[in-house]
């Protein structure tokens, strides 16, 4: 236990450290919210409101150090403000709706590229110049090469639009109503999951294939394997207790840094699929200059990585009695 | 034996490694108050178990590590207050050491010529035309003959037994007076380790060298060296010439260690000595005497405090309250 | 440890052997060439006897040890010769057939017990796997009775039998290598393949498991292919020992022989090469020059280069075989010609 | 009713951007939904901005006095909120009684020229102004009353998120509101007899253009607003018959900006010679797609006709404003002394100074973004050196506002009159004491004769008399070239009539068609007018 | 801190030499490229990098231009024997924008990865070998700085810089990006600090700058190498998305504006294809090809992982 609490230690650490980040971006970015806002509307708002405004959006005057205390008390309350671009809406309110779309669509398609390419990349290793790794190896290694939001529109433009499989957008068909209940409304929701997730799998299976191939092979080499053969067990139980059990750890910190990577990485899904979440929210709040609004995101994404590290640690606590001990 | 005077001196020289993070440290005591000395023309051998503080002595020596305490006396005068590096530049032109595997102690890149270059470079010893006349010079002592075809080659060219002489050859380039071997021989296969020993007897003999042969195998030290010290959990138990105490050892760690050497001129399987208990951990050693705990002689004050040095002859002294006449 | 060992010559020499290797040819396919690692071995092994494999670094003992158990892997390939185990080839085996000799007649111990147990399972599962894979062997046994069957096993290698569900980091060198011989002994197998048990520990853990070893075998009479480089230890421990040089085995004696007349002249130097605790200090020479790349060795008698009682040309060119030199002591050396003449003319 | 016009149906919008859907239908709110802009609250009156007409809607009129000092508006009787309670002038006081409490809600800015509002009746209501001001009577008709029953409730009225507004409008019922997708159901209790047609106006999200040209083209859209590329053969040519777009070229001018307190675009001849220079058929046809038309010299454009004045027009012909005449432009240039002296190609200063330039224009505004490339092109066509540089919208807004840029492409105002675009460029009190240039001031030239016309013409309601002020300012903005107008904004507009029909039509423009204009709430005339084209079309649910 | 610590595969000893002996991946620079050719994967991945650094490298000469944004013809051509790839909905020379773009990508590719490893070997190797609170802290940044979304944070930078264009994408990446060359160069250090011939070199006298500089790095240039080309792919594929998204100069000529304005022009829907095709593929390519060399690299410093060449039947 005593390296969770390590790891914890280091994420307080961690998130400390991105709130001041956080903190400090927009001090540092040029533009002004109000005026930008103001200027949308083409000059037609009276000075005396947007004064009035600045109050209401609640910029803190006053020395920096002040405004960062001030800054952390109202994250501890969780109040992350009111986002500038949906005024009056709490930042909060605005990221909820996108946040739960994003873990879903991004945990979904992490965890089956994540999956996928750990049992891909078992098979290569154990069938060395098979099917799995000459073929499927080299095809992953090259989608991944590709950029994907080019990716993602080809198939956009050809499953969806030009075939017509797949929805062209949205999480859901909007002739059913949003109800979790609803059998019709969640196989919706899996329909419009699967070629934005498709694509995500696609282009981020290479990597994890190749990384467990490759530890999958050093560990195949190892003498415990060698002995587990010689023990006479059978393939299935020297394969995935004794090797691959052990080939995974390397990838399962991987797996937990891309955490961070995936989610930002939403984005362009969103973008591309016209698919709800924070990516695009991100987007729109710094273009805005909705500083509020952008913190929270970025705090929002930040926690919910740090979070994943922190199940994915866990993980691996359980699949490694070393670290346990240690 | 005595008429020379030391020319290497350790005096209560003791180590200390903290190891672990900020939050829980642990105190390794790999050394404790060690004395003895070195002479030149004299081969000193250090014997002990895995882990008892053999390499960590050599190290010392070497000025790898910083001493927690005790003294490192040089020619009479005590250079652990040597510091920077111009000071330990001229500690180490008269103290070398040769390290127990050959394979990592010469660098993969570069060559065997470079090798030997940067001592003679560092220690200003040759110059231009004459460097390559001194590195034929230095592999011609080590018998690696005909220099010019080592020169140019990489340490994986060469056998593990050429390695080793090339090692060698770099310690004598800086003409030290003190060579500190850390099991020179242990990583050599059995063939070749005999040439290794009888070329450092040679080099003893011709310059006279004084050395530290730090070894695991008693047989060897017996073989080798002219004293031999033996080492117990971070302490040295039991010190004297080598035949007197490979032949007739008195501290019980020294008898226990010397019955468990497989020895087949000794006669086949006479040897019944009942051996319990492990190495204690160095971050658990308490005050007391660390071999106490598997002492099949041990006494209620063997637990308390370290036994003195009693000294037995001229040259031999052990450290065990069975010889305490008080 | 009280009863000493029946020598090989009290065991039933003339039983057939338990395992006969005939002209064992082993090859690693490896981008510069070809690495035949064992190259025409034999030699017998009987019942109830230790027979040692000794000699230098990369000389292919493993190689020969892993092609009798048969887990050599690519890029190694057996290439000739017959492993008979009981009249039976094992290089003929199916996968069944082999799973079935696997571990319960045949099991065996690695060089280093770190590597040899998966670092995140603990002790008891990896004994129980040995059990549970051999349902026909061990019958059905029940988790429970699997578990007190591993509980046993560590109890006779001499470890608290709590300890099943440690893992092995947290066990101490000697113990893991424990483990792995408890593992060995889990089937009650015939033969017990040695590769190098104690390299890796010290000189005190060393003789605690050799003793320990000695004393199963005592209650379990299996025997032993006993592999190592440290000589002593090999002339204390075997019945009978091979010394093989570069993929080859150049004499076959009983331990004794070996140790205090040695015929090949590989090994006579070897036993020159090793300082001993008791006796006289005699100054030791060792060998010159190292061991043959196994690519390109060199022809005739593979030691020739490094041996100065080569005889001119014959040694160069042509390649000795083993021949028998003395009641159960053989050897390859041209030299020794003259010496099986002499002892064909005395006798 | 048996008027013959089917019933029911959704009508899909799509309008801005967004990625999901957030729950806050305040009229107030800086950033609205546009629906809730006219479909929930709907205003006093609507602005047509296509004939200049002001219709009455939640007034029936109003009336100025004499002085042009008061303006008092007939409320309609016989409307309701859609929660059953009665709206009278009581509401509409309320209202503006707020936005004068809280400034942040004064959207419309009335209270800048407003003194006080007094009932005169239920149903009548008189605004008095401080001081003349002859706009004052469009302004305050889009007022958006909020119900008085409901609002004098709250708390705090400017962070109240309205998610279950209470409103009179055709649409102001939210009956669904869910993550990517808003329905805005017709109001029972509407007080236009039968209307509206249609069941609901549905807003699903998209997050840009892309998807909802892809949506468009699915047929997934019955009414669109937003820019799409190549419109003829990306969108309409997938069903002819049914997919329709019509792109007023009505919106505000698209202005070449010049910051006329640098060298040399202080000088007059230099900035006549970037209107010759100009391209206007290449930046209309390949910048904007062939979407707009060039904007005549005054940068009125097709929707102020009536007030063109012929003479300016002649003015700027004779000075070859706003054609295409590089050689015009080159000699323009050489005769004002600026020449290549130097030999590089590009032209210097009259003293000798290297001159060269940025052309700005806002990142991602990419029919701009060509536009300005083609200029810039145009620029260094005749030897001027000019660069284009595309900074974030914030930094290009504050630019512009500093007065830290050499040339820029921008919008303008546009209003009931002309004179909001002149105002908004052209008056020196916009220029602020901290030398921020607000409103559209950022070619920052600024004239005494300028300030007294624009004064003039709100001093008066004499329609005549505005002419002729507005007649002196168009002449003035040709000979000074202030700016170069480029093109009237085009309004993105398409209608799918797969099912539902009674859409304005490029022959039946009876008013402005897309579904977001923030001008103007002219759209609810849309609202209340489209409807099934036969009862199976819509599939009665 | 110290987090797991996992073996990275490219520094695994390689056995070239001996199986049983324990030998360093040997990567001198004179056999560098003689290895890199001798396997399959890597030299394809080296012939294809080769192509476009060449394309890079010789743009001018290719397709001389000005402007390679010049609106030279009529809008929307389909590739023809004049126009190669045909024209832009702004009448621009596809090919001459890809081939100058081709000079933009990979310069702010290799200029980024460049510089994120010389950050990520200054700090890791800094951190690995000074040791003590130095490391601690440093590791610390090193984490923090992996774990915190890159993308979100880029997007964030990039807002904040203003102004956009690839010197922009430069800094912002290589100011994000260097933490995770620099955690595998920092174990790598950690291990090669401890290695024998680091202590021999410190009792031979060798200062510090020298043992860094000419024992440890020298034997870290497999790894160096494949995190540099890691680096480059990384900043290649963010480069394109952040232009795609909106967030570069759009007046530079590089693949991912080109495909901005392919999006914006909506050249799918308008069949215009050779907008959107030719710079997705050659990011495709390049990324392959550096994937490519990568796999190689891995091969070669770990022969495990080698294809083991035919057993002849017995
Ligand atoms: N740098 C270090 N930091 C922490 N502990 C250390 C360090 N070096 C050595 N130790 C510890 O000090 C003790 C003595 O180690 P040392 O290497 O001196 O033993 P040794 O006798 O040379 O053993 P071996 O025969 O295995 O080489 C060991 O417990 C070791 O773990
Ligand atoms: N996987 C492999 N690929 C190529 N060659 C190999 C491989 N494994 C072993 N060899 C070669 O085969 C020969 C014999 O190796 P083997 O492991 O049998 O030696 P050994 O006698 O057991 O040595 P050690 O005492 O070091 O264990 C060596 O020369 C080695 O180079
Ligand atoms: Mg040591
Ligand atoms: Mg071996």
């Amino acid at each position: 236990m005593r390296f969770i609490l390590r790891r914890l230690g280091f994420y307080l650490i961690a998130l400390l450290v991105s709130v001041t980040l956080n903190f400090m971006i927009p001090r540092l970015m040029s533009g002004d919210p109000v005026q930008l806002m103001f200027a949308r509307f083409q000059g037609r708002m009276d000075p005396r409101a947007i004064e009035s405004l600045y109050e209401t959006f609640g910029f803190v005057q006053g020395p920096l150090h002040e405004q960062y205390f001030t800054y952390l008390s109202h994250l501890l309350q969780g109040d992350l403000g009111v986002s500038i671009a949906n005024f009056p809406i709490p930042v909060t309110e605005v990221i909820a709706v996108g946040l739960g779309w994003t873990l879903r669509l991004v945990g979904l398609a992490t965890v089956i590229a994540f999956s996928a390419g750990i049992f891909l990349g078992i098979r290569a290793a154990w069938r060395r110049g098979r099917f799995a790794d000459s073929v499927i190896l080299p095809i992953t290694g090259l989608l991944s090469a590709f950029p994907y939001f080019w990716l993602a529109m080809l198939v956009l433009y050809f499953f969806a639009l030009g075939l017509g499989w797949f929805p062209l957008g949205h999480a859901y068909s909007l002739d059913i109503h949003q109800d979790w209940s609803s059998p019709e409304y969640l196989s919706s929701v899996l329909h419009h999951m699967i070629l934005p997730a498709t694509t995500i799998v696609l282009t981020a299976i290479g990597g994890w294939m190749l990384g467990m191939r490759n530890n999958m092979i050093s560990v195949l080499s190892e003498d415990y394997i060698t002995m587990a053969q010689a023990k006479g067990l059978s393939d299935r139980r020297v394969m995935y207790t004794y090797a691959a059990r052990n080939a995974i750890l390397p990838s399962l910190t991987g797996f937990a840094m891309s955490l961070g990577f995936v989610l930002g990485g939403a984005l362009l899904t969103e973008i591309v699929f016209s698919y709800p979440g924070v990516g695009y929210t991100l987007l729109t709040a710094v273009n805005t200059r909705d500083y509020p609004l952008m913190q929270g995101v970025f705090l929002m994404i930040t926690v919910a990585v740090l979070v994943a590290n922190l199940l994915a640690d866990t993980m691996y606590v359980l699949l490694d009695p070393r670290v346990r001990a240690a | 034996m005595i008429a020379a005077k030391p020319i290497l001196e350790a005096q209560g020289l003791t180590k200390h490694f903290r190891t672990g993070g900020a939050v829980s440290q642990r105190v390794v005591k790999a050394l404790q108050d060690a004395s003895f000395q070195l002479y030149p023309g004299k081969v000193t051998a250090l014997v002990g178990e895995s882990g008892s503080g053999k390499s960590t002595t050599a190290r010392l020596l070497a000025r790898l590590y910083e001493p927690t305490a005790g003294q490192i006396i040089y020619a009479g005068r005590d250079t652990v207050e040597d510091k920077g590096r111009s000071k330990l530049l001229k500690y180490r032109s008269e103290v070398q050491m040769i390290f127990q595997d050959p394979f990592s102690s010469l660098n993969p890149v570069h060559s065997i010529s470079y090798h030997l270059k940067r001592p003679l470079q560092i220690h200003r010893k040759a110059q231009g035309r004459q460097m390559t006349e001194k590195v034929h010079d230095l592999l011609h002592t080590v018998a690696l003959t005909p220099p010019a075809d080592y020169t140019p080659k990489y340490p994986h060219q060469l056998s593990g037994g050429q390695r080793q002489r090339v090692a060698i050859a770099r310690a004598l380039a800086v003409e030290p007076k003190v060579i500190l071997a850390d099991e020179p021989i242990s990583m050599l296969d059995v063939s070749i380790r005999m040439g290794i020993l009888n070329l450092m007897a040679k080099l003893r003999d011709e310059q006279n060298l004084a050395f530290l042969y730090v070894t695991h195998d008693l047989a060897s030290a017996r073989y080798f060296a002219d004293e031999t010290m033996v080492m117990y959990a971070g302490h040295i138990v039991e010190s004297g010439g080598s035949e007197e105490l490979t032949q007739d050892p008195q501290h019980p760690y020294t008898q226990l260690l010397l019955s468990a050497v497989p020895d087949p001129a000794r006669g086949l399987r006479t040897q019944e000595t009942e051996i319990a208990g492990e190495v204690p951990s160095l971050s658990e050693v308490g005050e007391g005497c660390p071999f106490a705990a598997r002492c099949p002689h041990v006494m209620s004050r063997c637990r308390e405090a370290m036994p003195p040095v009693t000294r037995l002859s001229e040259t031999r002294w052990v450290r065990c309250y069975l010889f305490d006449e008080a | 440890m009280t009863q000493p060992m029946p020598t090989f010559d009290q065991a039933r020499t003339d039983a057939e052997p338990l395992l006969s290797v005939r002209d064992l040819v082993v090859e690693y396919h490896t981008q510069r060439g070809l690495v035949r690692a064992a190259d025409h071995v034999s030699f017998d092994l009987h019942r109830n006897e230790v027979f040692g494999l000794a000699g230098e670094s990369g000389c292919g003992k493993s190689t020969v040890a892993h092609a009798i158990t048969r887990i050599l892997k690519p890029p190694a390939h057996i290439a000739g010769g017959q492993v008979l185990f009981d009249e039976v080839d094992v290089l003929k085996l199916n996968d069944d057939q082999l799973r079935d000799i696997r571990w319960r007649r045949i099991s065996i111990v690695f060089q280093s017990a770190m590597n040899a147990l998966s670092p995140v399972l603990t002790v008891g599962t990896q004994i129980a796997d040995a059990l549970q894979a051999h349902e026909n062997g061990t019958a059905q046994m029940t988790r429970r009775q699997v578990l007190d069957r591993a509980r046993e096993l560590l109890d006779l290698v001499g470890i608290d039998p709590d300890r099943v569900n440690s893992y092995p980091h947290q066990l101490s060198g000697g113990m893991r290598q424990r483990v792995v011989i408890a593992i060995a002994l889990a089937l009650n197998p015939e033969l017990i393949v040695m590769d190098e048990p104690t390299t890796a520990l010290d000189v005190v853990v060393q003789k605690q498991i050799m003793d320990q070893i000695r004393e199963l075998r005592n209650q379990f009479g299996f025997s032993i292919l006993f592999i190592s480089h440290d000589l002593s230890l090999m002339v204390e421990f075997s019945d009978r020992v091979g010394i093989m040089y570069a993929g080859e085995l150049v004499e076959v004696a009983p331990s004794q022989a070996i140790f205090n007349d040695p015929q090949h002249p590989y090994t006579v130097r070897l036993m020159n090469s090793f300082p001993t605790l008791s006796g006289p200090r005699v100054e030791l020479f060792g060998i010159p020059g190292s061991p043959p790349d196994l690519i390109t060795p060199p022809p005739g008698c593979r030691f020739h280069p490094r041996c100065d009682v080569a005889l001119a040309g014959r040694c160069q060119t042509e390649r000795p075989g083993l021949q028998p030199i003395g009641a159960r002591h053989m050897a390859a050396c041209h030299l020794l010609d003259d010496k099986i003449v002499n002892k064909e003319d005395a006798s | 009713q048996d008027d013959g016009i089917p019933r029911g149906g959704i009508v899909t919008v799509s309008h801005e951007a967004f990625s999901v859907v957030l729950r806050n239908f305040s009229p107030f709110a800086p950033t609205q939904n546009p629906a809730s802009q006219a479909f929930i609250y709907e205003p006093l009156m609507v602005w047509n901005e296509v004939d200049g007409e002001i219709i009455p809607w939640l007034a029936t009129g109003f009336v100025w006095s004499d002085d042009l000092l008061t303006l008092t508006f007939n409320i309609r009787e016989g409307v309701m909120w859609n929660d059953g309670e009665t709206f009278d002038a009581n509401d509409v006081l309320y209202t503006m009684n707020l936005t004068r409490e809280f400034p942040a809600l004064d959207r419309g800015a009335v209270w800048a020229f407003l003194d006080s509002v007094e009932l005169l009746d239920d149903y009548t209501i008189q605004f008095n102004l401080g001081e003349v001001y002859s706009l004052a009577d469009v302004l305050i008709a889009q007022t958006r009353p909020v119900p008085e029953h409901i609002w004098s409730e709250l708390d705090d009225p400017v962070t109240f998120v309205d998610d279950d507004p209470v409103a009179t409008g055709p649409f102001s019922v939210v009956c669904r509101l869910e993550d990517q997708v808003f329905e805005l159901c017709a109001n029972p209790l509407y007080w236009q007899e039968g209307r509206p047609y249609v069941d609901a106006i549905r807003y699903p999200a998209y997050p840009g253009n892309e998807q909802s040209t892809l949506a468009l083209i699915n047929g997934d859209i019955d009414w669109g607003g937003h820019f799409i590329p190549d419109v003829e053969t990306t969108y309409a040519a997938a069903d002819p018959d049914n997919f329709n777009f019509y792109y007023w070229p009505g919106g505000a001018t698209v202005n070449l900006y010049m910051n006329t307190t640098k060298a040399p675009y202080d000088d007059v001849a230099f900035r006549r010679a970037v209107s010759q220079a100009i391209d206007y058929n290449a930046v209309v046809n390949i910048g904007m797609y062939g979407y707009t038309i060039p904007s005549d010299p005054t940068g009125l454009g097709p929707r102020f006709e009536g007030w063109a004045s012929q003479e300016a027009l002649e003015r700027a012909a004779e000075l070859g404003l706003n054609e295409y005449a590089p050689s015009a432009a080159a000699a323009t240039l050489d005769e004002a002394g600026y020449l290549d002296v130097n030999g590089d190609g590009f032209r210097e200063l009259p003293n000798g100074d290297p001159m060269s330039m940025n052309v700005q224009v806002v990142n991602g505004w990419t029919d701009w973004v060509t536009s300005v490339q083609i200029i810039s092109q145009n620029l260094q066509d005749i030897g001027v050196n000019a660069q284009v540089v595309t900074p974030e919208f914030g930094e290009w807004l504050n630019n512009l506002q500093t007065g830290d840029y050499d040339i820029s492409i921008g919008w303008s105002s546009s209003g009931y009159t002309p004179w909001n675009y002149y105002r908004d460029s052209l008056d020196s009190s916009l220029l602020g004491a901290d030398n921020i240039a607000n409103a559209t001031s950022w070619s920052r030239w600024f004239s005494d004769d300028a300030d007294a016309l624009l004064a003039a013409f709100t001093a008066t309601a004499d329609p005549d008399e505005q002419f002729q002020v507005l007649s002196d300012l168009q002449m003035l903005f040709v000979e000074n070239v202030p700016l170069v107008p480029l093109f009237p904004g085009p309004t993105w507009y398409q209608w799918n009539t797969q099912q539902f029909t009674g859409f304005p039509t490029a022959d039946n423009y009876y008013t402005q068609g897309s579904p977001w204009s923030r001008d103007s709430n002219s759209r609810l005339l849309v609202a209340v007018n489209i409807h099934c084209i036969d009862d199976t079309a819509c599939g009665q649910e | 801190m110290s987090t797991v610590e996992q073996p990275q595969t490219a520094v695994q000893p390689a056995g070239a030499t001996a199986a049983p002996q324990r030998a360093f991946p040997r990567l001198p620079l004179p056999n560098w490229l003689r290895s890199i050719l001798g396997n399959r994967k890597a030299a394809i991945g080296l012939v294809i990098l080769s192509f476009f650094v060449f394309v890079a490298v010789f743009a001018p000469l290719i397709a001389p231009t000005q402007n390679p944004n010049r609106m030279v013809a009529r809008p929307v051509q389909a590739p023809s024997a004049e126009y190669i790839l045909g024209t832009t909905r702004q009448g621009q020379d596809v090919f001459v924008q890809i081939v100058h773009g081709t000079q933009v990508s990979m310069a702010v590719g290799f200029t980024t990865g460049t510089v994120v490893m010389a950050i990520a070997i200054i700090i890791g190797i800094t951190a690995g070998y000074i040791g003590g609170i130095f490391d601690e802290l440093l590791s610390l940044a090193m984490n923090i700085v992996l774990i915190i979304p890159a993308l979100p944070l880029i997007i964030v930078v990039a807002g904040f810089i203003d102004r956009p264009g690839p010197l922009t994408i430069v800094v912002v990446l290589s100011l994000i990006s260097w933490a995770y060359g620099a955690r595998v160069l920092r174990a790598q250090t950690l291990t090669l600090r401890n290695s024998d011939f680091v202590a021999a070199a410190r009792v031979v006298g060798e200062p510090t700058w020298r043992i860094v500089l000419f024992e440890i790095l020298p034997n870290m240039t497999s790894l160096v190498v494949s995190s540099w080309i890691g680096a480059v792919l990384y900043a290649i594929l963010t480069q394109a998305s952040l232009e795609f998204i909106g967030l570069g100069d759009p007046n530079i000529s590089s693949w991912g504006t080109i495909l901005y304005w392919a999006q914006n022009n909506a050249a799918l829907l308008t069949n215009a294809w050779w907008t959107f095709i030719p710079p997705g593929v050659c990011i495709a390519l390049v990324g392959f090809s550096l994937t490519l060399i990568n796999y190689g690299i891995d091969e070669i410093t770990n022969p495990r992982l080698r294809r083991e060449p035919k057993v002849k039947a017995a």
